[in-house]
């Protein structure tokens, strides 16, 4: 073997090195192009900030439900139609928002911010009873021009606990699990 | 470092197997946390309706989430299950959501006994039986139609009979619950309805193996009944029972006895009572007749209850018979005797045997010797519903009176000419008859045989059209209490979700054919739907000027007031008010009923109560069966009848489960999830035997077996038990039917070695004289 | 010169303890490619538990515990062969340890593992088993039972290793293949007298070190039982209990062991009947012990007569477990106990036909302690049995071919019988000892007094 | 703070399993179908089990639901290595499933025999997802689940008296099993509250709870007049 012979233990501990790497970042990459629960993809390029700054919409125009329910709510394309019978822009969105909301099943929004399962939150008693602004766990997605491909601020376990810890409420497992 | 050949490949064969990894572990159930994809409001609501599941027809209120039913409880309005609610009730959501519902109608297109079917529209399905029906039909003669209806309740059971009036056929068998107590009500007081007993009046209730708490007419109302307090302490509960059942673990005391001596008990007890001199002589002697001796009107002497009861009632004779010891059965008697409201309770189990009716007269002896009759806390007969509209109010001559039409298990299929079109309506004789081959046959010889069944069951494979029927949480209905229950109740089914599936209520399915089919159909057939029907009747309850709709308890004590003065407070100023109020509390009730009118204790022209009536006299000594002085039974051998002990040395039992009974159970999984609450067993069908049984036939809990009579064989799980008798096999009746998709119990039918050996003298179905044997398999 | 040459010309001590590494029988190509299959039909059998959660197991309610767990316990008590004695051996500066200590590490070291893999197939949720260290709860001793394993471990290993470095050091300079592997392992040793000095202090230190850590591994694990208030779990005697048994099932596996490698290898000139008679008599003062102990537990038991404790004793000693209860008895003292007791009897025969059953009965210990509890707990009608199914079986089968397997590998690398030791022990001991024996002897009190 | 626990009367109880079904119902528990009943898998976080004394025919017997019994001692927190199940301020024993690694040494340290084991991916067929529960969290598999008192029901009750600004209570929280009980045998509520029935009923005398020689100090009683 001489191949064996030529490789020196340096060059052949980068190989090895080389090779974990590649196979760490092809797990990675089989993981990701196969994930069931993947990008989020909007029917309509959305325009937020079109929406709450230039047209100062209230949040709760379309998320109708955050003040007392678990869930704020997405919009249907029936509740865009409300606005936009005719087209009011140039927009080849709007065009395409108002080709898709006369089909008989016009797609629906898909939540960005999604949590597991197994934990439970309540939209009205983090922003009705608590006053928490959208902007804790939304972050600029008033500021965006387009549906973004995941989440603004990522929530996990810590994010949730370190917030409760700062303004001093109680942290209790099955306050959030269920 | 320059990318060489080897370390380029090394790296994509590494970078490939990661690749493939990644992927795959995804397919692992170990995966990442499951994210809901959607969102919902999640909005809750209850709607009140019944329960359909069994006759209790015990009131629910259904939580729904944004329209979904997520939940069925109790409702807390209804005046008999106030707010309560048996498991069954609360598995009615899985009847809703069974993967295996049928999505529409279904036409056969295989050759008999085949399975092939293919889905067909609703109106052309209608066609082919309106057709099928208009050409059935021949002048002059009767229409060769037949119907089987497992469920007779309300508008539905009246649809039924009513459209059979059309068609002019009386071949209508119903698969109920009769317990002959109707028969022996009508022989001896004259009444042609149930008795109700006001378990909940009483202070001392003497049950014989009747399953208060477990299949009874009215669990709920028994459960409530069982810890009311009456006159500030609390019933005493005894179950007289050939095992322990859940009924006899509930009471205050339980009495083991041996099977198929009811009657010899209460003979004793009658004894003791007659010795003590503890029953009422004076109302005895001015109500009751056939009690002394006495000679009829062509001058025959008769002996008396009395004199036969003094001859064949001696305590030690009884106690040998029974089983019950002398102190026991002398003690039971005075307190039965002594009690100020005691009432004996009997079922199926006294009744469903060859000589049940004797044994259930001698019982029924009991209440009317200790003038038990027609008072609160004894023997009363549900209060009068106002007349209801319906399709069955004009009655023609000679139509078919739903009421007396007898058991599917044992009288079908009829002998003579088969129909040329059978409708199955909540009915699966395959499965429920003893012989699932005769019921195929029959069904096959038959040219249109159309099934109801919301489900593929095994009826439904041998039909040719299978026209779904919504679940009662989909569609419009009413259903009265049963007769059991003391006042009358009018609930109101109502959908609580709209039809999941493309099936259609059969009672809309009635009227569509009786329109389809014209002339005098089309006219009977007057109302848009089952709907407009209910509605109608709610409207009439609006005008019957008493009542109320379901009201809290408080408020249901105060009508009762208000009502006794004669005041009547309507809910609402318009009948549709008053029907909305109805809807939204889930039905109708008459709290003030005046029972001790003397009505409910004899409607005979001389205004006296029986005992022992010349008609039942009668069919005894006609009967064919060794009686004692005519109309007494004698305890005859069975032994002697099945080829003796060496043969079949154990005596078969089959009992009624609550979650069991009246079927449909096999449907709802979380009910087989939970079927013994005595031995822990699940998800199949078991026989319950004594250790001492146990060690005579070599046997162990869990061994299958085989139980096998003269007439036929079973097979089920050993479940040893220290509550059950020795020499005698019970076994949990009503896990035959099966319907594939999820979760299929191990069930078996115990009708099959049981037969269909019916009481000459009742019409009633004998299932407790059986011999059998056991035989490990 | 290939390596086989190069071996062949070295004097009799390393030719025969280093013939394994550069002669491979087809016999022992057989038996790897059996034990490769065994093994891999185990990793066959984790992927379908995997897949279809641990219902492919026959565990049920309340028979939460099973083959795993038993094994879990079984392999870690295993390993108590090697660390444990050898240190125990070393410390006590017993000479005969010189040729069996090596082999006896390898055992710890490779069962341990092993062993510390099995409650992970246990796991139902093996993909979050790092919550353990993630979000560690003080007081669980199932965390004090990973802490202490995993100390174990690596006090094991570096055990094993510190002492190899010189004959690994030995094979570099002879120039066996791989030699990336040993130029690698040996780090840079040369056996010099102060490299010699140094590496002795070290194997001191570790061998004193490492007998508290080993008793501490087998203790937590008798804790994780009688920490529970289950009947016959919850019993103060388990920690000193589960050690004894370690200990006991540890020498077994090492006789065992050993007489396999002398007859594979040919190594009967270090192996010897001496070696299996001490080891012997090691069996028999542990299966004493065993016994001693065994009647204490189930004595207080049936002394207490507590009722749930009562129903778990009976059916253990009259019940369903009376066939696995009595073998045990049989396995683990009257068979190594008549063996054994006898001089005879206490050669190499005797020695492995007790070790086996041992081994076997330690086993069914576990069993015994493991599901006869679990199947009578304190509230509910004893009517649930336990069938192990194939997948554990195979998981079983799997991981015991996997350990032997590589115990195979690892004689075909490194010796496996302490070469620099036997060598240290004809050039110094000899003479060490008589010095030593002497000065166990009385003095002459004549010179003494002058 | 409260200290939520439950009575259940033993003389009431009829065995009638609606408690049963209604846990079911309310929590989300799949069904495990014949082949887990037989081989014992079946998950019911509310049991009613029989217990039966004597022979025949002097024979009697009476059923005894058992739901967790949130021990206020309890043993099962005690040896959880990840924190999965803890007692929280209120007395609630809670059983985290995205955390639980399955080991099931709770499981074993349960001298009540509560816990449960998913032995199979929790099986909810697709036609009954609409009926689930959205309170409750449908279990993966190869995790522990048990009684949680209903404390979904907690939150909304909690979050519901303060959107309406009122203390919580009495009937504002109860468990599905306690709200399902055709005879009232079950009761539950705050047992540290002197208004509430819980309170008074678990000082009857006829009160007592199951393995109290343990000293893990069950929150829920029983009452029953035999002994």
């Amino acid at each position: 073997m001489n191949v064996d012979e030529k490789l020196g233990p340096t060059r052949r501990l980068a190989l090895g090195a080389l090779t974990v790497l590649m196979a760490v970042a092809g797990f990675a990459a089989g993981r990701v192009t196969f994930n069931p629960n993947g990008a989020v993809v909007q029917p309509i390029q959305f325009n937020h900030r079109k929406h709450v700054k230039d047209a100062g919409l209230d949040c709760s125009t379309c998320h109708q439900y955050y003040a007392d329910h678990q869930h704020s709510g997405l919009p249907d394309l029936a509740l865009c139609t409300g606005c936009h019978q005719q087209p009011m822009t140039k927009s080849p969105e709007e065009a395409k928002l108002i080709k898709l909301a006369t089909t008989a099943a016009p797609p629906a929004f898909r939540k960005l911010f999604r949590l597991p399962d197994h934990a439970y939150y309540s939209h009205r008693r983090h922003v009705t009873l608590a006053g928490l602004p959208c902007t804790t766990c939304h972050g600029a997605i008033a500021e965006t021009t387009a549906p973004p491909p995941g989440p603004l601020v990522q929530v996990v376990m810590k994010t949730c606990l370190d917030c409760h810890a700062r303004r001093n409420v109680p942290t209790n497992c099955i306050a959030c699990h269920r | 470092m320059a990318i060489t050949r080897r370390s380029f490949l090394v790296g994509a064969a590494g970078a490939g197997i990661g690749f493939g990894l990644g992927a795959l572990s995804h397919q692992f159930p170990l995966a990442s946390p499951h994210v809901g994809p959607d969102w919902a409001p999640n909005d809750e609501t209850f709607v009140a309706s019944t329960c359909l599941l069994c006759p209790a027809h015990c009131g629910i209120r259904v939580r729904l989430i944004d329209g979904r039913p997520v939940r069925i409880d109790g409702n807390p309005l209804h005046p008999v299950s106030q707010g309560g609610l048996c498991p069954k009730g609360r598995a009615g959501l899985q009847l809703l959501y069974h993967p295996s519902r049928l999505k529409g109608p279904l036409v056969r297109v295989g050759p008999p006994g085949s399975d092939e079917f293919k889905p067909i529209g609703w109106n052309a399905a209608l066609d082919r039986v309106a057709s099928a029906l208009s050409s059935a039909s021949q002048p002059g003669g009767a229409t060769p139609v037949e119907w089987m209806v497992g469920d007779v309740s309300g508008v539905c059971g009246d649809l039924v009979a009513g459209f059979c009036g059309v068609l002019g056929t009386t071949r209508v068998s119903v698969d109920d619950y009769r317990d002959g107590s109707a028969d022996l009500l009508g022989m001896c007081q004259g009444i042609a309805t149930a008795p109700a007993f006001d378990l909940a009046g009483a202070d001392m209730v003497l049950s014989f193996g009747a399953a208060l708490s477990e299949a009874w007419w009215s669990p709920l109302h028994a459960a409530r009944a069982r810890d009311a307090e009456v006159a500030g302490r609390s019933a005493r509960w005894v179950q007289v029972d050939t095992r322990l059942s859940r009924t006899a673990v509930g009471a205050h005391q339980f009495v083991a006895i041996r099977p198929g001596t009811f009657g010899a008990l209460a003979l004793g007890l009658t004894y003791v009572i007659v010795k003590e001199g503890l029953y009422d002589a004076d109302l005895v002697a001015r109500q009751v007749a056939g009690w002394e001796d006495w000679t009829g009107a062509d001058g025959t002497p008769h002996v008396g209850y009395r004199t036969l009861v003094l001859r064949h009632g001696r305590s030690d004779e009884v106690s040998a018979r029974t089983g019950v010891p002398v102190a026991t059965l002398t003690a039971l008697a005075k307190q039965f005797g002594g009690a100020r409201r005691g009432v004996a309770v009997w079922d199926q189990g006294v009744a469903w045997r060859s000589g049940g009716m004797a044994d259930a007269l001698a019982i029924h002896a009991l209440n009317t010797l200790t003038g038990r009759l027609g008072r609160r806390g004894g023997l009363l007969v549900q209060g009068p519903m106002p007349g209801l509209p319906g399709p069955a109010e004009q009655k023609a001559p000679g139509a078919v009176d739903l009421a007396s039409a007898p058991l599917t298990a044992t009288s079908w299929p009829a002998a003579g000419s088969d129909p040329k079109v059978l409708f199955l309506y909540h009915a699966n004789p395959v499965a429920s008859l003893p012989d699932p081959d005769t019921a195929r046959q029959a069904l096959a010889r038959v040219p249109l045989v159309v099934s109801f069944s919301p489900f593929f069951d095994e009826s439904a494979r041998c039909a040719h059209l299978i026209l779904p029927d919504h679940t009662y949480l989909e569609r419009w209905q009413d259903a009265l209490a049963p007769a059991a229950v003391p006042s009358p109740v009018w609930g109101v089914v109502r959908p609580v979700v709209k039809p999941l599936v493309n099936t259609r209520a059969t009672g809309d399915v009635i009227l569509g054919l009786a329109t389809r089919m014209g002339g005098s159909a089309a006219a009977w057939a007057r109302w848009k739907s089952v709907e407009d029907l209910v509605h109608e009747r709610g409207l009439s309850l609006a005008g019957a000027g008493r009542g109320s709709a379901f009201v809290d308890r408080f408020r249901q004590r105060e009508l009762g007031e208000v009502e006794g003065r004669g005041w009547w407070l309507p809910h609402g100023q318009k009948p549709e008010e008053f029907w909305q109020t109805i809807v939204d509390s889930g039905g109708w009730f008459d709290p003030l009923i005046d029972y001790e009118d003397g009505a409910s204790r004899s409607q005979l022209p001389d205004g006296r109560v029986w005992m022992f009536p010349a008609e039942a006299r009668a069919r005894l000594s006609k009967s064919g069966r060794a009686l004692a002085e005519g109309f007494l039974p004698i305890d005859e051998s069975l032994e002697a009848r099945d080829g003796g002990p060496r043969d079949f040395p154990l005596q078969l039992i089959p009992f009624r489960v609550m979650t069991l009974a009246s079927g449909g159970t096999p449907l709802m999984p979380w009910l087989l999830e939970h079927l013994g609450a005595l031995n822990g067993s699940a998800w199949e069908t078991w026989i319950e035997i004594g250790p001492e049984t146990a060690r005579s036939e070599g046997l162990q809990s869990g061994q299958r077996v085989r139980v096998e009579s003269s007439r036929g064989r079973f097979e089920a799980t050993v479940r040893v038990s220290p509550g059950a008798q020795p020499g005698v096999v019970s076994v949990p009746y009503g896990l035959h039917s099966r319907v594939e998709g999820w979760g299929e119990p191990n069930g078996a039918n115990p009708l099959s070695a049981v037969g269909r050996a019916v009481d000459p003298v009742s019409g009633l179905p004998d299932w407790q004289s059986t011999r059998v044997r056991v035989v490990r398999i | 010169m290939t390596d086989l040459e190069i071996v062949s010309t070295l004097p009799q001590d390393e030719r025969v303890l280093l013939m394994p590494l550069v002669r491979t029988t087809k016999v022992f190509w057989r038996w790897a490619a059996v034990m490769a299959a065994v093994a891999l039909w185990g990793a066959v059998a984790y992927v379908y538990q995997l897949r279809n959660g641990l219902g492919a197991t026959g565990l049920n309610t309340p028979e939460y515990w099973g083959i795993y767990i038993i094994c879990f316990v079984f392999f870690i008590g295993i390993s108590h062969a090697g660390t444990l004695i050898s240190a125990i051996l070393r410390v006590a500066n017993a000479e005969w340890r010189r040729s069996i200590t090596r082999s006896a590490e390898f055992i710890t070291v490779l069962v341990i593992s092993f062993g510390a893999v099995q409650p992970i197939l246990d796991l139902g949720r093996p993909d979050r088993v790092l919550n353990i260290f993630l979000h560690s709860q003080p007081f669980s001793p199932l965390l004090w039972d990973v802490l202490s394993i995993t100390l174990y471990f690596t006090a094991s290993s570096i055990y094993l290793y510190v002492p190899m470095i010189p004959d690994l050091a030995r094979i570099r300079d002879l120039g066996l293949r791989p030699r990336a592997l040993y130029s690698f392992v040996a780090i840079g040793y040369h056996d010099t007298p102060a490299a010699r000095q140094t590496l002795e202090r070290i194997i001191g230190i570790l061998a004193v070190a490492v007998i508290p850590v080993a008793v501490s591994v087998h203790t937590v694990i008798g804790w994780i039982f009688a920490l529970t208030l289950k009947p016959m779990w919850h019993s103060a005697i388990f920690g000193p209990y589960f050690v004894v048994g370690a200990i006991f099932s540890g020498i077994a596996a090492l006789i065992i062991a050993m007489a396999i490698l002398r007859r594979v290898y040919h190594l009967e000139a270090y192996f010897k009947d001496v070696h299996f008679n001490n080891m012997g008599l090691l069996l028999l003062v542990t299966t004493v012990l065993w016994f001693y102990f065994t009647f204490a537990e189930h004595l207080t038991v049936w002394y207490g007569g507590e009722e749930s404790e009562l129903a778990t004793l009976y059916a253990k000693l009259t019940g369903a477990f009376a066939i696995p209860f009595w073998t045990m008895v049989a396995c683990c003292f009257f068979i190594p106990f008549a063996l054994m007791a006898r001089r005879k009897t206490r050669n190499v025969t005797g020695c492995v036909v007790a070790s086996v059953a041992v081994v076997i009965g330690m086993w069914l210990e576990r069993f015994n302690i493991v599901v006869p509890t679990s199947l009578h707990p304190r509230l509910q009608a004893a009517t649930v049995h336990y069938t192990p199914s194939w997948v554990e079986l195979s998981i079983m089968a799997g991981t015991l071919a996997g350990f032997v397997l590589i115990y195979m590998i690892a004689t075909k690398f490194f010796p496996i019988v302490s070469i620099w030791e036997i060598q240290e022990g004809r050039e110094l001991s000899v003479h060490e000892v008589s010095e030593r024996v002497a000065s166990y002897l009385p003095d002459d009190l004549a010179a003494v007094e002058r | 703070m409260a200290r939520w626990g439950m009575v259940i009367d033993l003389d009431k109880c009829n065995g009638c399993q609606a408690c049963e079904v209604a846990c079911r119902s309310e929590n989300n528990i799949a069904v495990g179908g014949p082949q887990a009943a037989s081989e014992h898998r079946t998950i019911s976080w509310m049991q009613v089990r029989a217990e039966v004394e004597g022979e025949w025919p002097d024979i009697r017997s009476r059923f005894v639901p058992q739901p967790c019994m949130h021990c206020d001692r309890p043993p099962c927190t005690l040896v959880c290595p990840v924190q999965a199940t803890s007692i929280d301020r209120e007395g609630i024993v809670n059983q985290i499933y995205a955390r639980c690694i399955g080991c099931r040494y709770c499981a074993n340290a349960c001298p009540y025999t509560v816990k449960f084991f998913n032995w199979h991916k929790p099986d909810h067929p697709a036609s009954t997802e609409p009926g689930l529960n959205p309170d409750v969290s449908v279990r993966p598999v190869g995790v522990i689940e048990k009684c949680t008192f209903c404390s979904h029901r907690l939150q909304k009750a909690r979050e519901m008296a303060r959107v309406e600004t009122r203390p919580l209570r009495e009937q504002d929280f109860t468990t599905a099993c306690a709200d399902s009980c055709p005879t009232g045998a079950i009761v539950f509520g705050n047992l540290d509250d002197p208004t509430h029935r819980v309170a008074e009923l678990s000082r009857d005398p006829r009160a007592f709870r199951l393995q109290e020689g343990l000293g893990t100090e069950p929150k829920v009683y029983y009452l029953s007049r035999r002994d």
